[in-house]
């Protein structure tokens, strides 16, 4: 089990998912379904755990490797491992996954359903950030829509329909364009052994291997936009953001805790593992590299603004969302260890935290059935728990010294601003705007909900409770120990993405770009 | 001609014989059902069903022993026995057997006299035999009017149905004009080269130089009879009105099984005719002033874009199902634009996705026919609670409609994907169109199975609804396969790649 | 590690830490709330510090530094390491921090005593410690910018106490909103210095610095970024407004972070990265300090709160500090800061005490409406509070540099520095500071005193207000008492000149090439400056409390009357320069459109362009005669509309006329052939 | 007086054919252009059988022709078939009012 503890990891979901499905229907029925799933992610965690251990940190090789023949004569193969880009975000999906069955503990309608999908879901996450092969990848990437479709669709809010399909078409629409690019490619490189086509991902990588329509630059970057495009739409990057609000807004908790916490971070993760280093001269293309930043810069700025004007408590959180993405983006595109590590850290902690605020707006909505900001008032004297730890999650939403996203935004600020590759030092100081903006909104959502006189419509609103605890609390910690201590993360990243920009930068010599 | 010739060209034709088995019991099945239609009672005609069924059962069987014959022609080469017709055989004869099965679960033949239906099944199927093998203009025109014959009287076969009077009706007129057209093209190109046989039409269309702009007008307007029958832009008008008129099987059948044999006619008549092979893996237009390629490649765009555009505003199911199947064929003809071995096979491979998933859908209509009386979109409402494994399967052919993994629909669509890449530069615009056009696609397949789960179920009381243990079966028929090849598809794709070898003359 | 210096400095500031953690989680279940355990962990640290204060008078080394770096985080080459230095600055920091802190805690026991939040707020003074005490230890800007952080955030907490007023929690956003601003600057300055010189580390800056990795105008950028931290912090224009609200906290509060330790941290940074500003920064801090010191001291002339006096007067003192920092006073300002952080402290304190008096008064008397800190409700309580009333009026001449008490030292020393800083550069602008220092004292004074003759002499506004009014228990007056003794004492002895010394850059230098020292002025200079100002000093002190007492205890003049006279002069102090009118009618409301437009443009314009136009919405229905409203769903939706709305035209070629359809398939026919033409 | 060549058959040939055009696409009445569509195939038989006679040395135009005019009789047929039930059902062949079936 061990010698191929991806695959495990992988695909235990989706052996829950089978088992739930047999679960004939009796009385007992939802409570068995809800332990088959808490088993299958829980399984999943202690895996992650297991790797995590036995992650080794010192090289920039893929581990855990597994590899074999899926259809020979199109070269497709099964081809996972990880590396240190990879290894974060499976933790982060682990844990992330668990967390949520017990937040869906609350789902009544169609209970099978329920869980059967958000395995299947589970499983696609785990495969897009598992494999090594873009064949597999894409199909990864593609299993993840029908469920986030119908999670969406049938369990959410009263615009779930819109905001289902309006997911869907959208990410949709991102990758099939991805495939016309993952054709090019594959007809494009050459696989060292046999000279034929390949799909694999470590040969798309070796420039050397390029041919044909990849030694074109033009092409290039036609395929990189096209990459871009499916990428920033999971990001999501402006103008493609639109489908967020949406999707948060309508999508039950622990869905909009997955879609933030897990799926937004595949376009970036999307645009690392593939765009980054198999076109590393697109990427250090000038007008590609400033409008990048420029997107990146308007994402967080402009998400903080929209962020400030909504007066729904999740829209306000998925807009934040739209801001931190940003700083992701700003953090990856100065090339520096500084910001590329800080960057896939902040993709780490925006995970953990922004699961925290949905996972708290659910907890409120359970109880008030609204998430009218105004609405409330004065929530602190009726829940001095559920209180404090909406201000963990706010203060680190805000980037407070001591709570993990500081650090990574910090670094992702200060990565851009010091880019030896590209001057962005204007761009990142305009960005820092987004950094009072967000304090700004924060605290004034703060204070509308929980500072002030109890509204006296919620007099007998009950404390958080212990299964709600249950799902916060090892957040929390999660990020005031990054906060204080990022190493354990960052040990995973550093060498795999001080590697990247070794070649990142090597590129436009290779190209032969001035 | 003299003796000798005759004496020759006479004992091809009896040596033929040998391998048109699976005609002759096709042709035997026909003279079969003709016998017991006359003879049982009115009220035992399902039987007339199964004798049908065993019959192309066995039809099917002395198809796959002739799995290992070599490449031949038959009568003179009127027509071929070729790997390629062999895989199209099969894949009639599969819709014939699965159509027959939907046939005798349909409520709309419920009644009704089936013998003379089942005999025109038969004829089609043979039709489709034909137009899969054909290597002469005498035999393509033939087999092209005998499916399209049976098919006019099999889509007006509810007589007593006004839309089904009107689809038949409508697709005579269409079809007869079609085929016309087509014959005055085939008078050209058999003007300009002086012979009938396509082997031959191509060496001389290559050794002389033809006069382009009558060539041009006379493939145009034999593609005008192709293009009737795959339903492609702008042949395909007829389309959406017949499978709406015509009974749920037959259109299921119509959607499937002629426009696969269309298909098969279109990639010998444009591989063999119009192009010459060099190297063995690819073509090349044997004219070179006529652009071929870029000319159907503006039909597949304008096809599917025009199908998916239309369909977006249908309710009745059968109709939207109609136009998706116009947009598919435009995926398919993708495949055939290219002239290129990766291109047949993907193409090839397609229709077998297409059959699986389309047939599936079609399956679903007919089941909810039955189920909820309606072919609406808006009365699929709930049925994602009320029949769970119905809606189910239709969501797995949706996806696979759509073409998103894990379906084969996803990897038919690769590979004709793959193969517009490979292809070069200049086919990129209709892979970034076809791509497009599967987001179109899905705003209105997921209409479907928004209805099915989606929508506001509080009006309606959520019993469940029975079903018969039959259609579950036949349901598993299609769901399995579907989801099946692909996540593993080697086999069927290995097997569409051994079949890409055509008949070249002698 | 081994050193028992950074042990016990490590100890000082890991102790209020555990306090916190232990406090936060399990306060409330602890005797009395727990109060007792950051009080005695912050007395730990007050007698650890003093040690290490004795330690330092007794080796008496100006030169003294030790620093230990532990690891934290490393990036590539990057190190970023979570270092502490300790140098005799540190420890009189230390000393002055973990003093007020610890006399704040003690006199919280008191003033805070029954309030809802009890072991709440003595969690939140604990991480404020931490916090406070981590910044004057770090050795690196980041780890700088790390603690400044995180005393913002204590203080919107302690600000924020009493939330269930909206005005306090107004405040505190104001306050941590206010003072991030500046604080973007500091990133931004920081940024700069990541950039260039590739290290956070204090040393290893201003050695770049002094070898000419950084220098010029982007030093000088970096330099005024830096300070903006500072502006934000230490309440200087045009970021002060937060500072007057913030005094919604508790008193205690007030007193600790808003007046001693944080609000005095701006300086703190300035003194220990000194060496990093340019001349041109320097002049930029000079001029903002003074403008500050101006524009606070006209404002608390006018106001009626005794806590709002005490705000601005500490916004004004606060300028003077940096303004003495700008014209090169580094020990002065310094001197200052500690000086202050005594007798602002204990005027805050004092005023507390006041407060807590005039607050249980009203208590006794059922007034739940009269503002308890109304000084026109004052009068008179010199009786019944002899201590406080001893106390304050020492802090009082203190920091109206009466000669003799501790203020006068120190702002004795920034004048004289200011003046011969004005005598020795020829720059006009520097007369000009000095002359608006001198003038600030003057100010300084005469408002004081108005605050001491409004509150403890005269008649008792309120009669039974007064009546009720009785001193402080003893655990809130034994701070006053110490602190008192402090402002009083606490200037004299040459050993704070002698231990702190200004730092020079060349030290930092390792390669050579150091722009030579500019000249230090001639010791002649400097000894007529320093009579010269402090003969002005006294005069300017000695006119202000003389129009003071004129104006409030003989009464020769009547303020109202003047008041009236001056009314357009009057309200605009009272207004406070309309700042916070001008920052709403700007900033905020510009944030406001700006957040509102951007919400309706995403709304409306992105998503409509992704999705659709409504124009088309109502083309498309009406042609198709079709509303799906479950897809559409009134929102304008275009990928929808428009594929619809062509759907819908293309439907209606679908005439269901076989003859249409030949028609049109023999038209498409003509269009191939035509586009065939085009392709060959 | 000019012989008569293959030109003379194949312009025939298409006069034929558009005439055939003509009738499908203006006549309402279903039989005429049922008709019309005979004179399309009948214009291919013609060039069929004039391309025989002047290119071919074989017969295969001639046969070719022949087989056309069986196929189009069934053809027709079927296609009158479907016609007169029309009838029975609309009591009209009017082709314009057989659009139930539309959009």
């Amino acid at each position: 089990m061990l010698s191929n503890v991806l695959s495990w990891i992988i695909f235990l979901p989706i052996i829950g998912a089978a088992l739930i499905l047999l679960v004939p229907r009796n009385e007992k029925q939802t409570s068995i379904i809800r332990w088959i799933s808490v088993v299958a992610t829980g399984l999943q965690v202690v895996l992650a755990v297991f790797i995590f251990m036995k992650f080794d940190r010192n090289t920039a090789t893929m581990q855990m490797v597994e590899q074999a023949k899926w259809i020979p004569s199109y070269n497709i193969e099964y081809f996972v491992g990880i590396d240190g880009l990879s290894v974060s975000m499976v933790l982060l999906t682990a844990l992330l996954s668990f967390i949520c069955i017990f937040a869906s503990w609350g789902i009544e309608k169609a209970v099978k359903g329920y869980f059967a999908l958000f395995l299947l879901l589970d499983t696609g996450m785990m495969g897009v950030f598992c494999a090594l092969d873009f064949f597999l990848f894409y199909v990864f990437w593609e299993v993840m829509l029908l469920p986030m479709y119908f999670l969406i669709g049938i369990w959410g809010g009263p615009r779930r329909e819109y905001a289902a399909i309006k997911f869907f078409l959208y990410t949709l629409f991102g990758s099939v364009l991805m495939l016309v690019a993952m054709l090019v490619f594959y007809f494009n490189v050459k696989d060292p052994v046999t000279g034929g086509h390949t799909f694999n991902m470590l040969h798309m990588m070796d420039q050397t291997l390029h041919q044909g329509l990849l030694s074109q630059f033009n092409v290039r970057l036609l395929v990189f936009a096209a990459l871009y495009i499916g990428f920033a739409i999971k990001i999501p990057a402006f103008p493609f953001h639109t489908w967020l609000p949406d999707a948060h807004v309508e999508a039950p908790t622990a869905i909009s805790v997955i879609l933030a916490g897990v799926l937004l971070k595949m376009g970036t993760y999307g645009l690392l593992r593939i765009s980054y280093p198999v076109l590393p001269d697109a990427m250090m293309y000038k007008p590609f590299a400033y409008g990048f930043v420029v997107i990146a810069v308007i994402n967080i700025v402009y998400g903080a603004l929209c962020a400030m004007a909504q007066k729904d408590l999740k829209k306000m959180v998925a807009y934040s969302s739209i801001g931190h993405m940003g700083v992701v983006m700003l953090g990856m595109s100065g090339l520096t260890p500084l910001g590329m590590n800080g960057a896939v850290l902040q993709m780490f902690n925006h995970g953990t935290v922004t699961a925290m605020l949905f996972l708290l707006v659910g907890v409120i909505y359970d109880r008030a059935h609204h998430r009218d900001i105004e609405g409330f008032g004065g929530l602190s004297q009726k829940m001095p728990i559920y209180t404090g730890i909406v201000m963990v999650a706010f203060f680190a939403n805000l980037g407070l010294p001591g709570l993990s996203s500081f650090i990574s935004e910090a670094f992702s600020f200060l990565g851009a601003f010091s880019s030896t590759a590209f001057n962005l030092r204007v761009y990142t100081i305009i960005a820092t705007l987004g950094i009072v903006l967000v304090a700004g909104y924060m605290l004034w959502t703060l204070q509308r909900m929980f500072l002030g006189q109890l509204n006296p419509k919620y007099a007998d609103l009950p404390e958080i409770n212990g299964r709600e605890l249950f799902t916060l609390v090892p957040l929390a910690i999660i990020v005031i120990f990054l906060g204080v201590y990022p190493a354990p993360v960052l040990n995973l990243l550093e060498v795999t993405m001080n590697n990247l920009i070794v070649v990142m930068k090597e590129a436009p010599a290779l190209w032969g770009m001035q | 001609m003299d003796s000798t010739a005759v004496a020759i060209s006479l004992k091809d034709n009896i040596s033929s014989l040998s391998y048109f088995v699976p005609e002759f019991i096709l042709i035997g099945l026909m003279l079969v059902l003709i016998i017991v239609d006359i003879t049982i009672k009115r009220e035992s005609t399902p039987w007339l069903g199964v004798i049908a069924l065993i019959g192309s059962v066995i039809a099917l069987v002395a198809v796959f022993a002739q799995a290992a014959l070599p490449v031949t022609g038959l009568f003179n080469n009127m027509l071929a026995v070729d790997p390629f017709s062999w895989f199209f055989k099969l894949l009639f004869l599969g819709s014939m057997i699965l159509v027959v099965f939907l046939s005798m679960t349909s409520l709309e033949l419920a009644g009704r006299n089936v013998g003379e239906y089942f005999i025109l099944l038969t004829a089609t199927t043979l039709g489709m035999f034909w137009m899969a093998s054909a290597t002469n203009l005498l035999t393509i025109f033939i087999a092209i009017e005998t499916v399209s014959i049976t098919s006019f009287a099999l889509a007006s076969y509810l007589k007593t149905v006004k839309r089904s009077s009107e689809a038949g009706l409508k697709y005579t007129i269409y079809g007869t004009f079609s085929s016309g057209l087509m014959l005055y093209g085939f008078s050209l190109l058999y003007g300009l080269t002086g012979s009938l046989n396509i082997v031959e039409i191509s060496k001389i269309l290559a050794s002389s130089q033809p006069h382009p702009l009558t060539l041009f007008v006379a493939v145009l307007l034999i593609l005008a009879g192709f293009g009737y029958k795959i339903a492609s832009v702008p042949f395909h008008f007829w389309a959406p009105d017949v499978y709406e008129g015509a009974p749920t099987p037959i259109t299921a059948f119509f959607s499937v099984g002629p426009k696969a044999a269309g298909f098969a006619l279109l990639i010998r008549f444009f591989n063999t005719a119009l192009a010459t092979t060099e190297d063995g893996a690819s073509w090349y237009p044997v004219v070179a002033e006529v652009n071929w390629p870029q000319l159907l490649a503006v039909v597949a765009a304008a096809t599917m874009t025009l199908g998916n555009l239309i369909a977006i505003k249908q309710n009745n199911l059968k109709r939207l199902l109609a136009y998706s199947s116009i947009a598919h064929a435009g995926y398919a003809l993708m495949g055939t634009v290219l002239l290129t071995r990766e291109g047949v096979y993907a193409t090839m491979f397609y229709l077998v996705a297409y059959y699986l998933m389309n047939l599936g859908a079609f399956l679903v209509v007919i089941i909810c026919q039955e189920l909820i009386k309606s072919e609406r979109i808006q009365d699929y409402r709930g049925l994602g609670y009320r029949a769970p494994v119905v809606a189910a399967a239709m969501t797995i052919f949706l996806f696979s409609l759509t073409g998103l993994p894990v379906t084969v629909g996803f990897i038919g669509k690769f590979y004709l994907l793959a193969a517009l890449v490979r292809g070069g530069e200049q086919y990129i615009w209709l892979a970034v169109v076809a791509v497009l056009n599967t987001v179109v696609s899905l705003f209105y397949y997921a209409r479907i199975f928004k209805a099915m789960y989606l929508e506001s179920t509080d009006d309606l009381t959520l019993t469940r609804l029975q079903i018969s243990p039959s259609a579950l079966v036949l349901l598993a028929v299609f769901a399995v396969p579907t989801v099946f090849l692909g996540v593993y598809w080697a086999p069927l794709f290995d097997w569409a790649t051994a079949s890409v070898k055509f008949f070249a003359g002698l | 590690m081994d050193n028992p210096i950074l042990t016990q400095a490590l100890i000082v500031l890991l102790l209020p830490l555990a306090a916190f953690v232990i406090q936060i989680f399990v306060g409330k279940r602890l005797p009395r709330q727990g109060d007792w355990l950051p009080t005695s962990a912050i007395f730990i640290g007050l007698i650890l510090a003093i040690t290490l204060f004795g330690r330092m008078l007794a080796n008496y080394d100006p030169a003294f530094k030790i620093s230990h770096r532990f690891d934290w985080i490393n990036i590539g080459s990057l190190q970023i390491s979570f270092g502490i230095l300790i140098d005799n600055l540190t420890v009189i920091m230390l000393v002055v921090v973990t003093l007020v802190s610890a006399l704040v805690h003690l006199f919280s026991i008191g003033y805070m005593h029954g309030d809802v939040r009890y072991s709440r707020y003595f969690a939140y003074l604990a991480i404020f410690s931490f916090s406070m005490l981590g910044l004057v230890l770090v050795d690196n800007f980041f780890g700088i910018y790390i603690f400044w952080e995180l005393v913002g955030l204590s203080s919107y907490l302690l600000i924020g106490h009493w939330y269930e007023k909206k005005s306090a929690s107004d405040a505190a956003i104001k306050a941590f909103i206010t003072t991030r601003i500046g604080d973007i600057g500091m990133l931004i300055g920081i940024m700069i210095i990541l950039a260039t010189l590739g290290t956070f580390g204090f040393d290893e800056v201003f050695a770049g610095v002094a070898d000419g990795k950084l220098s010029g105008g982007l030093l000088t950028f970096a330099g005024i970024m830096i300070f903006f931290g500072a502006i934000g912090k230490s309440a200087q224009f045009p970021l002060h407004v937060w500072l007057p609200d913030a005094m919604e906290g508790p008193t205690p509060v007030s007193a600790l972070i808003h007046a001693a330790t944080m609000v005095a941290a701006g300086v703190y940074l300035v003194g220990r990265t000194f060496v990093f500003y340019s001349a041109d920064a320097l002049l930029f801090i000079g001029v903002i300090g003074t403008i500050t010191a101006f524009i606070a001291a006209t404002i608390a002339i006018t106001q009626m709160d005794i806590k709002k006096v005490l705000a601005y007067s500490t916004i004004s003192q606060l300028g003077y500090m940096v303004a003495a920092l700008g014209v090169g006073g580094y020990m002065a300002g310094l001197f200052h800061l500690m000086t202050h952080a005594f007798f602002k402290a204990l005027l805050f304190l004092g005023s507390g005490s006041v407060i807590h008096a005039m607050h249980h008064a009203y208590h006794e008397l059922h007034d739940h409406h009269s503002d308890p800190q109304d000084m026109r409700n004052m009068g008179g309580l010199r009786t019944k509070m002899p201590i406080t009333f001893a106390t304050m009026l020492a802090a009082t001449c203190a920091i109206s540099g009466v000669p003799f008490f501790a203020g006068f030292f120190s702002k004795d020393a920034i004048l004289a520095a200011a003046l011969e800083k004005a005598l020795t550069s020829h720059n006009p602008i520097h007369m000009v500071i000095f002359g608006t220092l001198l003038l600030c004292a003057g100010i300084t004074a005469f408002y004081m005193f108005r605050l001491v003759y409004l509150t403890f002499f005269g008649e008792p506004a309120k009669k039974e207000v007064h009546h009720h009014a009785q001193e402080s228990p003893t655990v809130m007056t034994v701070p006053l008492i110490v602190l008192g003794v402090l402002a009083v004492a606490g200037g004299y002895g040459h050993w704070f000149e002698d231990l702190v010394t200004k730092p020079d850059l060349a030290a930092y230098a390792t390669t050579a090439l150091v722009s030579p020292a500019v000249p230090e002025a001639g010791h002649e200079a400097a000894h007529t400056a320093h009579t010269m100002a402090m003969w002005l000093s006294i005069f300017a002190a000695g006119l202000g409390i003389l129009i003071s007492t004129a104006f409030y205890y003989w009464k020769k003049f009547s303020a109202e009357a003047m008041a009236e006279r001056f009314k357009p002069v009057y309200n605009f102090l009272w207004n406070k320069w309309y700042f916070d009118e001008l920052y709403a009618k700007t900033v905020l409301a510009g944030t406001h459109l700006f957040s509102r437009i951007s919400g309706w443009f995403d709304l409306k314009v992105i998503d409509g362009l992704v999705n659709g136009v409504a124009k088309i919405t109502v083309l498309g229905s009406r042609l198709s005669g079709w509303n799906d409203n479950k897809i559409v769903d009134g929102l304008v939706n275009l990928t929808a509309n428009v594929v619809g709305w062509f759907g819908a035209t293309l439907r209606e070629v679908q005439t269901g006329r076989v003859q249409n359809y030949i028609l049109m398939a023999l038209g498409a026919v003509v269009l191939l052939y035509v586009l065939q033409l085009a392709f060959a | 007086m000019m012989p008569v060549g293959l030109t003379h058959f194949l312009v025939l040939g298409a006069i034929l054919f558009c005439l055939g055009l003509l009738a499908v696409i203006t006549k309402r009445n279903a039989v005429t252009v049922l008709m019309g569509v005979e004179l399309i195939i009948n214009a291919a038989n013609i060039n069929f059988i004039a391309f025989a006679r002047y290119l071919d040395k074989d017969l295969d135009g001639q046969m070719f022709g022949v087989f056309v005019i069986v196929i189009a009789a069934a053809s027709a047929a079927v296609a009158l078939a479907i016609v007169l039930n029309i009838y029975q059902r609309m009591r009209s062949v009017n082709l314009d009012e057989a659009d139930s079936l539309a959009g």
